[in-house]
């Protein structure tokens, strides 16, 4: 049961990853990716980590890739065009070192063996524990990480304000869903 | 076959029953509502006091032609609908309607998943819902729609934050995320919408943005978008859509009522075996009936808000609000009045 | 009471504060109500100290009032107020002739713009001074002395959108730098051996123990005499003696309250003060204490030569100034601690006097301060004039106003410790300040008016906001005189009494004043009198009357090398310039172009040409595409992994 | 029950980490490279949560927690950046983007 569910979402995580890179379409990319996040998602729970699993849907799938969907929106990305100059090099250099680094991963394995999963214990599972590390023995990397989500926060209110001098002397409109009552005002006076 | 899988299966079926049919019966009763709050008769036609309506829309709805425009994204536009029917139909899952029920020396508890992550996962898979409007505007490739998309998805990212803050401050007393522990929480103590009432009125406020409902319905809005995300769907893709909201708005409700307002339990009321079960169900129902009157009354009362109140008024009040309140539970936790 | 004498100096720094951070926003009236009512509830504040002082409702001759000690490491100095015998004196000077400038100044700077700027400088002064005087060491004492300089730059510079005053607060801030550094290798060196800078701790010891700072020696010098001289030094530049008097006339580009208040009341005795306190160091040091008194003396008669040829009015009381600091240092240096105090407490009262009158003078002719343009101000401004008037008669040593008395006592040590050169150059100097201050009045007040007409027809007195703490001062400088009458006429000089706590007599120097005779005494107060009588006499025949201008001019023909080196004010600034500033300016640009651009840039600019040549060839490989780099680093990841797996 | 050995989780982390290698090394938009570089933050979690599992430590599930954050932090910041790039190019083609040629 556990062997066929592992195989269905590895190849399905497999499929959609190839989708992610291969389809011209952003839009197409970035759903295929949500597929992969899902079965990746699915992978979690089976190695016993079904909080991660949750919180790799709710933030993955559920924030950062509509984050990504709403900018290939926003900027209206269309397809990538067969454009001049595309670059082959970079791709035949790219395959034959991925294919190496494969065989490498696959070669250690082969030397090794396949060693069966460590039975799940409880502790491994309970999200008490976890929690406990968290706040714990992590506290410093976990206050460190909310300290860098606030910077980003920051940061990227920073990096994508539209700049405020340029937005007044271009005499250009705000786009119509971003109009406020303060632009508006200035468009109503004479 | 596996007992306990019959079991989940026979749960879920008794759950789809309920959640399946709220949208015929919420259409009717939005369209005699809203002709009440606007003193006129409204659908009176069909059967006695209109009733059948909702049959006879959903016969106009299967057979209406089902137009595809020809320069949308053919398969992200058949995608749409079905995405936004998915969560609808999986977040309920973790919603319990009933005591543990004992049969034949098995203990079943009366919730589809009885998953240790409960309400997390529920968040998790309505958080998905964003995709099917974002899909259905990029897909139908017109302006209307895509800003109707772009709208949805900031305004679901925004809310989100306010109504999962707005939980987790109810799950800290508790210690659990299991919606079943929750609602025996309330039994033991009291209804959390009493302790927590501005954790209560963030999530009511963030649940109507969720939904896309009025006053929050700016993806949709009717005046200026036509009808946002969903001009150019028809016929049954457009009924689909229409089942995924009611659906949705039913499953907040769901939760809604289980945080804030004991679920399926009432004060006083210890009922074990099957009638408490029937009975646990029959008052889940109920409330989240009432909830559901809430949601229409406030659609046919408030006016829409400007796309940047709407904003401001996500992270620059309900954001901080809902903070403030996991503070001051937390902090009511720590001292143990709660 | 006393415990109340912490807010003395806080009051005034709280009213700064509002009044720097708010004020622009507050109506004037208000401003006025902070600016002036902050000195005012702290003079109000430190008279009722100083009743209670007087009373000596507490053990000892001093009151110490420790707020919190200063921690650094080991090192911990307690910031703490002191209420001796000689602070008294000076926190009354401070607040009294102080609020009464704040008065002045609310009529005086009525219309000016940065009205609340103003009192909140002027506030701040007053709070830095206070915490100067109040101190009860050294370095609470060094911190008020960087406050008013600080104060005094900003107040110099006040109109700092004309061109002089601010190049003239710089120059201020400069040069006293020069000082304030001495008195910090001084505060230095005392600490070193001592480890403390409270006075009492060690005055006590030295007293106990001279041969403590009379044994070891610092760069060849007994303790002392190097930090006597450090502190003089110190004192030269904050109250203006040769050779660093320099900034005091053109510290007159403030305004006048301002030249009133800080350069000629308070802040210039501040070095007088501290050469008082420290007394005991001086008196143990007794050829710097020779040196201060020649140099005192030197700057005296050399402000008043120059102060005869000038014209503009506020220059001559600033020459006068810094010539009656001079006569405070005499004091000083000859051991007359008392009679410099003395004269610090007079000359407070009829120098901010006669500033403030000028300061009326210059407001009536509309900011002119030309005394050749002035004159017949007499009818028009007659309570300006009676003032003034006043004023210079006590400057100028005529009993029994104020100035005779401090300025006799002072010739009086001169005489009594065989200074009989010293002796000299007081009494001629007391003639010359007879002889210019009187010109400036028959200047200015008497003859016909010689002005624009314009100006004439606005000439009107001033308001009473201004005169009435004129009239005050008037009062103040006919009456101060009187606490420390000579023996020849009372019992006891009550003055010289009421310091003697706080001053030292080590033994085998006592004062020699006591075996003169009264005759003699007596006859040098007589040729006193007579050589101020004759200076006024002089400046009457030359000056009274319509032509006096005119009578100048010849004098001034007759002898024309004198009358340009008396203008140009020996040309002291100019040598300064030559010898000081140009060198020092060509050794900064040596630096700059020799040294820095040539050596220093030159290398940098080698290792940078190699870098850059490194880079032309490193350019190659980077394309300016993400993406390149990514593979580089791709591909080094590889390799290490294959390093790693089959290594 | 057959359970699944683990190095099969370990070849399918390298296989999705080689995919997002050559799509990041190869993708033009820059939108495409940041969804590569997704995939390859996720066969890093995976391989994370799958010795997790085989060493009984839960240090790798933390470890996977982080990287969730600092990818959200890295997706704001970078499609940000985004956004002003295109403002200003009026293109996120990163071939395009080669201001720092040396």
């Amino acid at each position: 049961m556990e062997t066929f569910i592992f195989l269905i979402f590895a190849a399905l995580a497999v499929a959609s990853s190839l989708v992610v890179v291969m389809h011209r379409s952003p839009v197409y990319a970035t759903m295929s990716l949500v597929v992969t996040l899902f079965s990746v998602a699915v992978l979690f729970v089976l190695l016993g980590a079904p909080f991660l699993g949750t919180l790799q849907i709710l933030i993955y799938a559920g924030a950062i890739v509509v984050l990504f969907l709403f900018v290939i929106m926003l900027l209206n990305l269309q397809k990538e065009g067969e454009a001049a100059g595309r670059r082959r090099g970079q791709l035949w250099v790219a395959l034959p070192g991925a294919l190496i680094f494969i065989g490498m991963v696959g070669l250690v394995f082969w030397r090794a063996g396949a060693p069966d999963l460590q039975p799940l214990t409880e502790d491994l599972v309970s999200l008490k524990g976890l929690a406990t590390a968290l706040f714990t023995d992590y506290l410093l990397p976990f206050e460190i990480v909310g300290l860098l989500l606030l910077v980003a926060v920051i940061g990227a209110t920073v990096a994508a304000r539209k700049a405020p001098d340029a937005a007044d002397d271009s005499g250009v409109l705000p786009r119509e869903d971003f109009v406020t009552e303060e632009t508006a005002r200035k468009e109503a006076r004479p | 076959m596996n007992p306990g899988l019959v079991a989940t299966l026979l749960k879920y079926a008794v759950m789809f029953g309920v959640f399946i049919n709220v949208a015929p019966i919420m259409n009717w009763v939005e369209r005699r509502a809203c002709a009440y709050i606007q003193d006129r008769p409204g659908p009176n036609r069909v059967g006695p006091l209109g009733l059948f309506q909702p049959l006879a829309d959903a016969a106009k709805f299967m057979f209406k032609e089902d137009v595809t425009p020809a320069a949308a994204d053919k398969l992200l536009y058949l995608m749409a609908p079905v995405l936004a029917l998915l969560p609808a139909f999986t977040t309920f899952v973790i919603i319990p309607f009933g005591p543990d029920l004992t049969v034949s020396g098995r203990t079943i508890p009366l919730v589809v998943a009885p998953v240790d992550t409960g309400v997390l996962l529920f968040l998790a898979l309505s958080s998905l819902a964003v995709y099917s409007l974002v899909l259905a505007g990029y897909a139908s490739n017109n302006k209307f729609s895509l800003i109707g998309g772009i709208r949805a998805s900031a305004q679901l990212i925004s809310y989100e934050l306010a109504l999962t803050l707005s939980v987790l401050a109810v799950l800290l007393p508790v210690n659990s995320f299991r919606l079943s522990d929750i609602v025996a929480y309330q039994q033991a103590h009291v209804w959390n919408f009493i302790p927590q009432i501005l954790g209560f009125f963030v999530f009511l406020v963030a649940s109507f943005a969720e939904t896309n409902r009025l006053p929050f319905d700016l993806p949709e809005a009717e005046s200026e978008l036509i009808a946002g995300f969903h001009t150019e769907y028809s016929a049954m893709r457009f009924a689909a859509f229409f089942q995924a909201e009611y659906t949705n708005m039913a499953a907040l409700a769901a939760l809604g009522v289980t945080l804030f307002f004991g679920g399926w339990s009432l004060p006083g009321v210890h009922i074990g075996g099957w009638l408490g079960a029937i009975v646990g169900l029959v008052t889940l129902i109920a409330k989240i009936g009432i909830c559901m009157a809430v949601f229409v009354w406030v659609r046919w009362t408030f006016p829409r808000f400007r796309y940047d109140q709407l904003m401001r008024l996500g992270w620059k009040v309900l954001l901080p609000l809902s903070i403030l309140n996991l503070i001051v539970v937390a902090a009511m936790t720590l001292a143990g009045w709660l | 009471m006393l415990e109340l004498l912490w807010l003395i100096p806080i009051l005034p720094l709280a009213g700064a504060a509002v009044n720097g951070l708010l004020g622009r926003r507050f109506p004037k009236a208000l401003v006025t109500a902070v600016g002036v009512g902050a000195p005012l509830l702290s003079l109000l504040v430190a008279l009722g100290c100083l009743w209670e002082f007087a009373k000596g409702s507490f053990p000892g001759d001093a009151y110490n009032l420790v707020l919190y000690a200063w921690t650094a490491g080991d090192l911990s100095i307690p910031v703490a107020f002191l209420l001796d015998h000689l602070s008294a004196v000076m926190l009354f000077i401070v607040t009294f002739v102080g609020f009464l400038i704040h008065v002045y100044s609310a009529g005086y700077m009525a219309h000016e713009e940065r009205y609340s700027r103003y009192f909140a400088y002027l506030n701040l002064f007053m709070s830095a001074m206070l915490l100067l005087v109040l101190g009860n060491n050294y370095l609470v004492m060094f911190v008020g002395w960087e406050g008013v300089g600080l104060c005094s730059y900003l107040l110099i510079g006040f109109y700092y959108d004309q061109r002089f005053p601010p190049y003239a607060g710089k120059k201020a801030f400069i040069v006293n730098r020069i000082g304030d550094f001495a008195f910090l290798v001084g505060m230095f060196a005392l600490f070193a051996n001592f480890g403390t800078l409270n006075y009492a701790d060690l005055f006590s010891r030295i007293s106990e123990q001279p041969g403590l700072v009379t044994g070891p020696t610092v760069m060849g010098l007994p303790l002392a005499s190097f930090v006597a001289l450090c502190f003089f030094v110190g004192a030269m530049g904050k109250s203006a003696q040769i050779p660093l008097y320099v900034w005091l006339p053109d510290a007159m580009a403030g305004p006048t309250p301002v030249s009133a208040l800080i350069h000629a009341a308070t802040m210039v005795t501040a070095g007088v003060y501290m050469v008082v306190r420290s007394n005991v160091i001086y008196q143990l040091a007794p050829g710097v204490s020779q040196f201060v008194a020649v140099i005192g003396a030197a700057t005296a008669i050399f402000a008043a030569t120059i102060a005869i040829a000038q014209t503009d009015i506020k220059k001559v009381l600033a020459y006068s100034t810094v010539s009656q600091l001079g006569y405070m240092f005499l004091a000083a240096g000859l051991g007359a601690y008392s009679a410099a105090l003395f004269h610090v407490l007079t000359h407070a009262f009829f120098k901010a006097l006669l500033f403030l009158a000028s300061g009326s003078v210059i407001h009536a002719m509309g900011g002119e301060q030309d005394m050749t343009k002035m004159g017949g101000l007499k009818k028009k401004l007659p309570s300006t004039f009676w003032t003034y008037l006043i004023g210079t008669i006590a400057i100028a040593g005529i009993p029994p106003l104020a100035g005779f008395f401090s300025k006799d006592e002072i010739l009086h040590a001169a005489a009594g410790n065989g200074q009989w050169v010293l002796w000299a150059v007081g009494l001629i100097t007391a003639g010359l300040t007879a002889f210019y201050m009187f010109r400036s009045v028959f200047l200015s007040f008497f003859g016909s008016f010689r002005g624009t007409h314009e100006q004439e027809h606005h000439l009107h007195e001033s308001p009473p906001s201004m005169t009435i703490p004129l009239w005050i001062l008037a009062a103040g400088s006919v009456v101060a005189g009187w606490i420390g009458l000579p023996k020849v006429i009372a019992e006891t000089n009550q003055f010289h009494r009421w310091l003697e706590p706080v001053l030292f007599h080590p033994a085998g120097r006592e004062a020699i004043e006591h075996e003169m005779g009264t005759g003699m005494e007596w006859a040098l107060i007589l040729i006193a009198v007579a050589v101020a009588v004759a200076g006024i006499l002089l400046a009457r025949s030359m000056y009274g009357g319509d032509s006096g201008l005119a009578n100048g001019r010849t004098w001034a023909e007759r002898f024309p090398v004198l009358h340009r080196v008396l203008v140009n004010k020996y040309y002291v600034d100019e040598i300064y310039d030559a010898l000081i500033v140009k060198p020092l300016a060509g050794l900064s640009r040596f630096f700059w172009k020799g040294v820095d651009t040539f050596i220093i840039d030159g290398t940098i600019h080698a290792g940078a040409y190699a870098t850059e040549l490194t880079g032309e060839f490193g350019r190659l490989s980077t394309t300016g595409n993400v993406r390149t780099y990514a593979l580089y680093f791709f591909l080094g990841v590889i390799l290490l992994g294959c390093w790693i797996a089959f290594g | 029950m057959s359970s699944v050995p683990i190095s099969w989780y370990l070849m399918l982390a390298a296989l999705l980490f080689a995919i997002g290698t050559v799509g990041a090394l190869t993708r033009r938009n820059g939108i495409s490279i940041f969804l590569s570089i997704e995939l390859m933050l996720n066969a890093a979690n995976l391989t994370l949560v799958a010795f997790s599992r085989q060493m009984g430590d839960r240090t790798g599930q933390l470890i996977v927690f982080f990287v969730m954050a600092v990818a959200a932090a890295e997706a704001a910041v970078g499609l940000a950046l985004f956004i002003a790039v295109f403002r200003a190019r009026r293109t996120i083609d990163i071939n395009r983007l080669n201001l720092m040629r040396g």
